[in-house]
């Protein structure tokens, strides 16, 4: 190896590249920016500010926080749902008075003047909905006027009651505890506002509620046609964003013990800038709570801190206007480059250098020597049949394919001329197996592993595995599922090819060459799937070995079988019995004579393992060529080969000629005939094994004679 | 009317109904108000109003583009003050004013830069630099909430000047009204202004000049502004910058959309803001006459121009197939 | 250089301790203990917003005060936003410098009454300056409103003159405003021992200079003989006078507003016959005032919140008739002043 | 047989318009429903009636026998009428997964779970979405997919299907089908509005035809061919008219080579493309959708912008150019028709006289800075003439114009900037069968006067009529030339897919 190649392995195997990708991939990188902007102010005013991270002085500091964070809930939500709500402070300040009218002037109990802010809010919200929801005014105009008319009744209502507010004699000591206690080291606002950020960011994401506001802003034709009730649910928006400023406005009622001409006044300006830096967007769509409390803990830390480092009238807003400029457009050029750069690094190919091998070239003498004998094989469903990628056989000599449409299909013994569609599953049905009871079990390429009793009912079996905690991408879910087989005591054990593409994609999962292949097993006693192996370059067919205390899985992209042993000192452990073949090998099977049958999908060609060298030249043919021009594994010629125990190749067959079966991905030996399936061809072949045991069959090697 | 006869109520759009209001106030006002229907009083009216008005020019050519300025009322105030203030400190009147007119037209290029070039909803931008030019000119370069006028400066007298016993600033905001309807109706980059709010990307893709002419737009409200500040401070003797916390910008909004002007652009023109300007002149001025507290003048108002929108949401009415997206 | 200098130096105190200090130090125990309790002490003070006139005074007499006698004078801004105000207050009390002193120049009667009784209750003395509050602080200093309309309603009725209209409008600030409703009250209280003044009209100016003047060209035209106008504040009376002017009345209409005597906003305006009175704080008077009274609290180791002392500055109305040099003081010799340290 | 669904004497009026008229129409259980006709012929809205999207003005409704009428989509889908809009009703700002559910979520929904199940559902239609894909970031054939994909999902009795094949590739539409042909095994019946006349005649078993409102004839599949089919559409016989065959002795022979285009790239979507354009002709580009004609040609004018580096080079007249904006591609008489009218080419709010005037202002051959009136209605008159545009009224809003009318409009206001080169992309989609021959003709004016003429299609009749030359793109690139005489639609589509 030149050091030139090294360094290129290094550069490409140890650097993640991969990454990136998949951190571009998630929904919460949509929040990078204005978390960046919180943790850069919370630094810069931590640092500043003597004291400003000491609990009694966040106890202190955060109560205004937790009043406006309500608000700006309240404000991201209706924001949220296509709208905006420019009456929030007057909502707040309305809701203030309503508290502290009933509680200093009604002297009633603190719950009746909670009950009464949260009544005033309701109605307001109620108001906005109506006009905004039901009689589809124009959101931005009406809550201006309604935020008008709050104002001036607010003020019209403190100045009449100012005075008799400060004679009352009430007092309470849950008034008290609100306004300045503590619970658990937190003040009650921002207790309240946790919780119902917590409430309203699941709602919003999971809960039908939040879909619906989710869809009205997205698109509110969409919505209309899809069922969802609109005007209800901008309605509901607006009562919420009237509930949220009416427990903010009782909690500075509380904290404040009265209410001024300056409550809440400014509040709507500084709860849109809040969201609008917090990246959530004007006119619906896109944004969430989380990013509307970003903005306002941001907004006010900004606010609060200038004015406490003493700084004079206009710096904070010089300074917030400088943020919100940068903030926002640097988020919305992030957010229009995300999927441009999520295109472009992607596919982040590794370095792999494949061992030498060994020719298979007719009249090169080695053991994996192809020859002509497939292209003798009769043909079933020619020209019916698209892309039978495995084969099997049921005790009644019926056969069964899975096909590119989503359907398995059954050929009818003995002369396998009449066909059915035995049943539909969608996806690639890919492996299949025979379980005790006769259940056809399949993986479903980009599905999972369903089976299909003999009634012909469909049932999905696994779709998903744990979860392992050092992936960024949600591995849980199968992407690929390729090839199973099934253990003496039940359990079935499968592969995934892939973690990081599709089944569709998997020729860049090729060119990628990531070992991101796994070895599952499905547990039919408890309907649990398990891990067992990860880390694999593309893992592919998998048999059980005839004593069913080992199973043997294929490698593809590796070219490389490994045995994994289910029992005995081993248990758990997988190693190597065949290395740097000269083709790709693909479905495993066993065979009569107590050896092995597998299918080669392709042939390596030295240019594409010389690409395998060059990840970079890899990399820039992605972006730079169309698909059709892309170098990757050569799947037009392959064949079928035959290996022992120890991993000894016995025989090899192949179709030089090219027209009946040129590649290989399946094959079940059946009564002294191999039954050969291919992927990419248009019918299954079923060629005479000469000196094969006529009587041996699949079900009966796997689950004995016939009960 | 249509063919049968009827009077067509579909016709009767925001701008009708703001119109009748204003009408029906008026008639109601001059009726039964002494003193109402006096020319001092009427011009008093337009004089009352004509600042706004200005401002609301500005927005309105803004907003036909498919787009907002909040940040009108800062480079207001905060022009003039900064003017103010370096007239002052004694700098020269010709070299303040071009510091001036340079520092505006930088925030309304900048404005424009931003919406045009990065993308970013104007909405965003401008109350950014709205926040930005208050917040520095008022910490960097004035030292006090209020500037006053130089004694004897040009901005004092303007105050002063007179025309057929009409001050100066309702003959301003008349021609600013009729140039910017010349320029809407009459000009290749008036008309312009309005494909680009009705469908930017047709107007695009037909070779319209989009951008430049974002910018150009936020220059001319920003240039609007400087104007409507100087008035301002003609009146007043002095510009006070916490107009920059009121309830003025809303009012400017206010003028232009309760007239009929669209926010989701392409529609309405310098009618619509007279319209709106009126309405909102006669209401205020009946009220004053009427010496209602202004607190209740708030509340008056604000049932009134609720009333307008109800009134024509329930005569035109929006559904969820003819809604238009991000029309707030 | 430098050595010499350093011996000279050490020689001289050693001759001040040798030979002074014994002959006084024990007679007068004052300094010591005036050192002693002020030292290292923090006064803060929390106005509406730094951007006015009497603020900016307020602060510059305090400031030279305090750090004379070696203590930490700040300011906080909240720009006229309560809320901020609250929490800039809020933020003081809890934080790591708690002031010793907090002068507050309160919005309203109520809005910072509960943060008041918190701050004293931390041990912080709590000094109200210019705005009553529903609270008794340690102190206030500050106008009484109601004497101060009852100087304007005064000026007022003179400024009218006996052969007059006698009719009299008001532009008042809001109807929240404690400032505005005493004022209010005292003009009122004028008025009822002039029963043959009327008041013919009174809006609201929302402290808006545009609004001020639209509303009294309003107040003009529905009454064009009117005599005098009491505008609540100068810092919207510019808005009054205006209209005035446009009216073609000046020189007819007497203007009657209070002020903080800043030269240019008071004494300037009415040296050109804008303003015919203007009823003016005594800034330099009600700063000495804060002082000693910071200074008293300071030493007289009490607990927050035991003493409730009223300072009411001594005003007056001034025309330009008894306008003297120094009826005014001057913010930009102020800032000349303190950019000069 | 007891129809599902039977609509007795259905009128439905836009103010005063009638859109259908006087329509009795019933639909089998378990079949297979084409409904055929031009645009405006009221396809759409008799299958809004059914599925509750708008209200029948008068008429009665039976489902199962009942009379109903639905008053939401809701109503409909609650009593099992599920509907596939044209204009893709998708959220664009939420997953796939949730948009597939939309309207049938549980209160509370595990995302994981719904993911899984979101891919299992498109899987089992064996269309290849990514479940947690935002549908913004989809093409238009994956979110057909997955609003095909919610309509079965809700297992409703009845199924529409407005114009389902129109963005889907050959592939993808035989899946479709295999899709419609399972439903129709379960029962499910199955409203199928096409354009694509051979589609209906394939797959349907009745097909009703629609002109100008009212129902022309309902008829078993077997009783139709194309012609017949046409005939009743247009109520006149064409065929042959729009659609034939070129002989080679008609077509037109290249003149002055104009446009030059080597290597171009713009991100994944065009790559290394190169390809001339030639005067007197009309060059046609066949691709599928997705292929990356549209952005070729939006490069060229100037509308998009191709990679800084390695971005190839375009020569005008053996000239390179390189435009950062439309206006200079404008200036230089390039001009491009777009094929999304409504989003990228009209001025709705706007009559038809100031769409065109837009045209010649914005081409900035007048100086003048004034605006003439007069010379506004005079183009307007003299243009509206040449293009035959019909509009109830001079002040007509674009926005109410038909299909075609508003066609010709976006195709005058490009024609009055008088260019030397025109492209036009998709100029007939969503334009009705009498319109589609006058625009044909003004097309092949074009080509006649000696312009360069490119028309992009995905319409193979289309192509192989109108073209001199045959482009066909595909992966971003254009891979093969045809002569129309020798070029069959199989070779042209295997070029296009393969």
């Amino acid at each position: 190896m030149t050091f030139r190649e090294r360094l290129q392995a290094w550069r490409y195997n140890l650097v993640p590249d991969h990454l990136v990708g998949e951190i571009l991939t998630k929904r919460w990188t949509d929040n990078a920016i204005p978390f960046l902007a919180l943790v850069a102010t919370l630094g810069v005013f931590g640092s500043i500010i003597p004291g400003f991270f000491k609990l009694t002085s966040l106890q202190e500091s955060t109560r205004q926080l937790g009043e406006f964070s309500l608000v700006v809930i309240g404000m991201t939500v209706v924001m949220l749902g296509g709208g905006i709500d420019l009456s929030v402070g007057s909502i707040f300040a309305l809701s203030c008075f309503s508290a502290v009218y009933v509680f200093f002037i009604l002297e009633q109990s603190i719950w009746l003047a909670l009950a009464a802010a949260l009544a005033t809010g309701l109605v307001f919200g109620a108001i906005n909905g109506y006009l905004v929801g039901y009689l589809r005014l124009r959101a931005f105009l009406t809550t201006l006027v309604t935020f008008i008319f709050g104002r001036a009744l607010f003020d019209i209502l403190v100045s009449s009651y100012a005075a008799d507010i400060q004679l009352s004699q009430a007092s309470s000591e849950v008034l008290d505890f609100i306004g300045d206690g503590t619970f658990w080291g937190l003040s009650v606002s921002v207790w309240l506002a946790t919780i119902l950020a917590i409430v309203t960011h699941i709602a919003l994401t999971r809960s039908r509620l939040g879909w619906h506001v989710l869809a009205v802003g997205g698109s509110r034709r969409s919505a209309h046609n899809a069922g969802i009730r609109v005007r209800r649910t901008v309605f509901m928006t607006y009562v919420f964003s009237g509930f949220c400023s009416s427990i903010g406005g009782f909690l500075i009622a509380c904290r404040l013990s009265g209410a001024g001409p300056g409550t809440g006044l400014n509040l709507e300006i500084m709860a849109l800038t809040a969201a609008v830096v917090g990246g959530v967007s004007l006119g619906g769509g896109r944004g969430s709570v989380v990013k509307g409390l970003m903005g306002a803990i941001i907004v006010l830390t900004m606010t609060n801190g200038l004015i406490r480092l003493g700084y004079g009238t206009g710096t904070n807003q010089m300074v917030l206007g400088i943020l919100l400029a940068v903030a926002v457009t640097i988020d919305i050029r992030w957010l229009k480059n995300r999927h441009k750069v999520l295109n472009e690094v992607y596919v982040a190919p590794v370095y792999l250098k494949m061992g030498e091998t060994q020719s298979a070239a007719p009249g090169s003498g080695t053991s994996y020597e192809l020859d002509n004998r497939l292209s003798a094989a009769d043909h079933i469903g020619l020209g019916e049949l698209e892309g039978p990628e495995d084969v099997i056989l049921d005790r009644d000599d019926h056969l069964y394919c899975g096909t590119r449409h989503g359907e398995i299909v059954r050929f009818f013994a003995p002369d396998y001329v009449k066909s059915e569609v035995f049943a539909h599953i969608g996806g690639f049905p890919l492996g299949l197996a025979f379980d005790k009871e006769g259940n056809l079990i399949s993986c479903v390429g980009a599905m999972g592993l369903y089976s299909v009793s003999p009634e012909r009912e469909v049932k999905r079996l696994s779709a998903e595995t744990s979860r392992s905690w050092t992936s960024i991408v949600d591995d849980a879910r199968l992407r690929d599922p390729n090839d199973c087989d099934i253990a003496p005591d039940g359990r079935i054990y499968f592969t995934d090819s892939t973690k990081r593409y599709d089944a569709h994609d998997w020729a860049l999962d090729s060119i990628e060459n990531r070992a991101t292949g796994r070895l599952l097993v499905y547990d039919p006693k408890d309907g649990s799937t398990k891990t067992l192996l990860d880390g694999y370059r593309y893992t592919n067919g998998v048999c059980m070995a005839h004593d069913g205390k080992s199973l043997f899985f294929a490698e593809s992209w590796a070219c490389r079988v490994h045995r994994y042993w289910l029992e005995g000192p081993r248990a758990g452990r997988a190693e190597c019995v065949i290395r740097d073949m000269p083709g790709y090998p693909d479905n495993i099977n066993r065979a009569s004579d107590g050896n092995y049958w597998m299918a080669w999908l392709g042939m390596r060609t030295p240019s594409f393992d010389l690409s395998l060298r060059h990840p970079d030249m890899r990399k820039r043919m992605t972006r730079r060529l169309p698909q059709d021009e892309w170098l990757f594994p050569n799947i037009n010629t392959g064949g079928v080969v035959k290996f022992n125990e120890k991993g000894g190749i016995v025989e090899t067959l192949g179709d030089l000629s090219g027209n009946a079966h040129p590649m290989v991905t399946s094959m079940r030996e059946h009564k002294g005939y191999l039954f050969v399936g291919g992927i990419l061809n248009n019918r299954i072949g079923r060629y005479k094994i000469a000196g094969a045991d006529p009587n041996w069959t699949g079900p009966t090697s796997y689950w004995g004679a016939k009960p | 009317m249509n063919a049968t006869g009827r009077p067509n109520w579909r016709r009767l759009n925001q701008e009708g109904i703001v119109f009748a209001i204003a009408i029906l106030l008026f008639a109601a006002a001059a009726l039964g108000l002494p003193g109402f229907l006096t020319a001092d009083n009427l011009v008093a009216i337009v004089r009352s109003v004509s600042v706004l008005g200005i401002l609301a020019l500005g927005m309105a050519v803004v907003i036909i583009g498919r787009g907002i300025d909040l940040s009108a009322v800062a480079i207001m105030a905060m022009s003039v003050a900064w003017y103010l203030q370096l007239l002052n400190t004694g700098t020269s009147d010709g070299l303040a004013f071009a510091y001036v007119i340079a520092g505006v037209l930088a925030i309304g290029l900048l404005n424009g830069f931003l919406v045009a070039y990065a993308d970013v909803p104007a909405i965003f931008v401008t109350l950014a630099t709205g926040s930005f030019v208050f917040g520095y000119v008022r910490s960097q370069l004035i030292t006090q909430d209020a500037v006053p006028v130089p004694q004897g400066h040009w901005v004092e007298l303007l105050g002063g000047v007179r025309f057929l016993d009409i001050p100066i600033e309702v003959f301003v905001f008349a021609g600013l009204a009729f140039l910017v309807f010349l320029f809407l109706r009459y000009t290749k980059w008036g008309r312009f202004i309005y494909f680009a709010g009705d469908n930017p990307v047709a107007a695009r893709n037909i070779g319209i000049p989009v951008r430049p002419m974002l910018v150009l737009r936020y220059a001319l409200s920003a240039v609007v502004a400087l104007i409507a500040g100087l008035l301002t401070a003609a009146s007043l003797h002095s510009i006070n910058t916490r107009v920059v916390n009121s309830t003025l910008l809303y009012d400017i909004v206010l003028v232009a959309v309760i007239g009929g002007i669209g926010l989701s652009g392409g529609r309405g023109g310098v009618r619509n803001v007279l319209v709106g300007a009126a309405l909102i002149g006669i209401l205020l001025n009946a009220m004053t006459i009427i010496d209602i507290p202004l607190l209740y003048q708030n509340l008056i108002k604000a049932a009134i121009l609720l009333g307008a929108i109800i009134v024509d949401g329930i005569i035109n009415p929006r559904d969820e197939q003819t809604a238009q997206q991000g029309d707030i | 250089m430098r050595l010499l200098r350093a011996l000279i130096a050490a020689a001289t105190a050693l001759a001040v301790t040798a030979f002074a200090a014994p002959s006084f130090a024990a007679d007068d125990p004052g300094p010591a203990a005036y050192a002693k309790a002020l030292n290292g002490k923090r006064v803060m003070l929390v106005p509406l917003a730094m951007g006015f006139d009497l603020a900016q005074g307020w602060a510059h007499y305090l400031k030279k005060e305090v750090e004379a006698w070696g203590g930490t004078f700040e300011t906080r801004d909240p720009n006229w936003v309560v809320d901020a105000g609250a929490q800039a207050i809020t933020d003081a009390i809890a934080s790591d410098t708690r002031p010793d002193v907090l002068i507050i120049h309160a919005p309203d009667l109520n809005s910072y009454s509960k943060l008041m009784k918190k701050a004293q209750a931390a041990g912080t003395y709590v000094l109200l300056v210019d705005n009553p509050a529903n609270f008794p602080a340690d102190a206030f200093v500050g106008s009484d409103w109601d004497k101060l309309g009852q100087l304007e309603a005064e000026a007022a009725i003179k400024g009218c003159g006996e052969n007059s209209s006698k009719k009299i409008g008001l532009v008042q600030g809001d109807q929240a405003n404690s400032s505005s409703l005493y004022q209010y009250a005292g003009i009122m209280k004028v008025l009822e021992k002039h029963p043959d003044f009327q008041v013919v009209a009174k809006p609201d100016s929302n402290w808006d200079a545009t609004t001020s003047r639209n509303v009294t060209t309003t107040m003009l035209q529905q009454h064009p003989d009117i005599c005098s106008i009491i505008d609540f504040w100068d810092g919207d009376a510019t808005g009054a006078s205006a209209a005035i002017r446009d009216a073609k009345l000046d020189g007819k209409v007497f203007l009657v507003t209070t002020g903080g005597g800043e030269k240019a906003a008071d004494c300037d305006k009415l040296n050109d016959g804008t303003y015919g009175a203007v009823v003016m704080t005594d800034l330099a008077r009600q700063s000495g005032d804060m002082n000693a009274i910071i200074k008293f609290l300071l030493q007289s180791g009490q607990p927050a919140g035991t003493s409730h002392t009223y300072i009411y500055t001594l005003e007056k109305a001034t025309t330009k008739a008894d306008l003297k040099p120094d009826s005014c003081w001057d913010l930009k010799a102020l800032q000349a002043e303190a950019a000069a340290k | 047989m007891e129809p599902i669904v039977r609509l007795e004497n259905v009128t439905k009026t836009y103010r005063g318009v009638p859109a259908v008229k006087n329509v009795t129409f019933d639909l089998r259980k378990g079949e297979i429903h084409a409904l055929l006709g031009e645009n405006g012929a009221g396809k759409s809205t008799l299958t809004k009636i059914i599925a509750g999207v708008v209200d029948a003005s008068s008429g009665k409704m039976f489902h199962k026998g009942v009379e109903t009428a639905y008053a939401s989509p809701h109503a409909a889908l609650e009593a099992g009428i599920a509907m596939v809009f044209q204009e893709t009703s998708l959220v664009p700002s939420m997953t796939v997964a949730q948009n597939l559910y939309l309207g049938t979520e549980k209160f509370l929904n595990r995302l994981r779970g719904t993911y899984i199940s979101a891919q299992q559902f498109l899987q089992s239609l064996n269309f290849p979405v990514d479940p947690s894909a935002m549908v913004a970031t989809l093409g238009a054939a994956k979110r057909q997919m997955v609003e095909i994909a919610r309509a079965v999902h809700h297992n409703a009795e009845i199924i529409i299907f407005d114009e389902p094949t129109a963005t889907l590739t050959p592939e993808e539409k035989r899946h479709f089908f295999a899709l419609i042909r399972r439903l129709k095994a379960r029962g499910v019946s199955i409203v199928f509005i096409s354009h694509a006349l051979e589609e209906a005649l394939m797959i349907a078993d009745r097909i009703t035809i629609l002109r100008d409102g009212e129902l022309v004839i309902t008829d078993e599949t077997s009783a139709f061919d194309r012609d017949r089919i046409v005939a009743a559409m247009v109520g006149r016989s064409l065929s042959g008219q729009i659609y034939r065959q070129r002989d080679e002795a008609k077509l037109r022979k290249a003149g002055k080579k104009v446009l030059s285009v080597q290597d171009i790239s713009m991100s994944n979507i065009v790559r290394n493309n190169s390809f001339s354009i030639f005067e007197g002709q009309i060059t046609g580009v066949f691709g599928l959708i997705g292929s990356g004609r549209t952005e070729t040609f939006k490069i060229v004018s100037g509308i998009y912008k191709r990679d800084f580096l390695r971005g190839g080079a375009i020569e005008l007249d053996d000239k390179p150019v390189r435009y950062l904006v439309p206006s200079e591609a404008v200036a230089d008489g390039i001009v491009y028709v777009t094929e999304d009218r409504k989003s990228e080419g009209i001025f709705e709010t706007m009559g038809i006289a100031e769409n065109l005037f837009g045209g010649l202002l914005a081409a900035g051959r007048e100086k003048a800075w004034v605006i003439n009136q007069q010379e506004m209605r005079q183009l307007s008159a003299e243009w509206t003439k040449t293009l035959n545009i019909k509009a109830i009224n001079d002040n007509a809003r674009v926005v109410e114009l038909s299909g075609g009318n508003q066609q010709k409009v976006v195709i005058g206001k490009g024609l009055v900037q008088q260019p030397r080169i025109v492209i036009f992309d998709e100029p007939t989609r969503g334009v009705d069968v009498g319109a589609i021959a006058e625009i044909h003709q003004i097309i092949n004016r074009l080509a006649d006067d000696g312009l360069a003429v490119v028309v992009i299609s995905s319409y193979l009749p289309e192509i192989m009529n109108l073209s001199d030359r045959i482009l066909v793109c595909r992966q971003g690139r254009i891979v093969e030339e045809f002569s129309p005489a020798e070029a069959t639609e199989e070779k042209i589509m295997y070029a296009a897919v393969h």
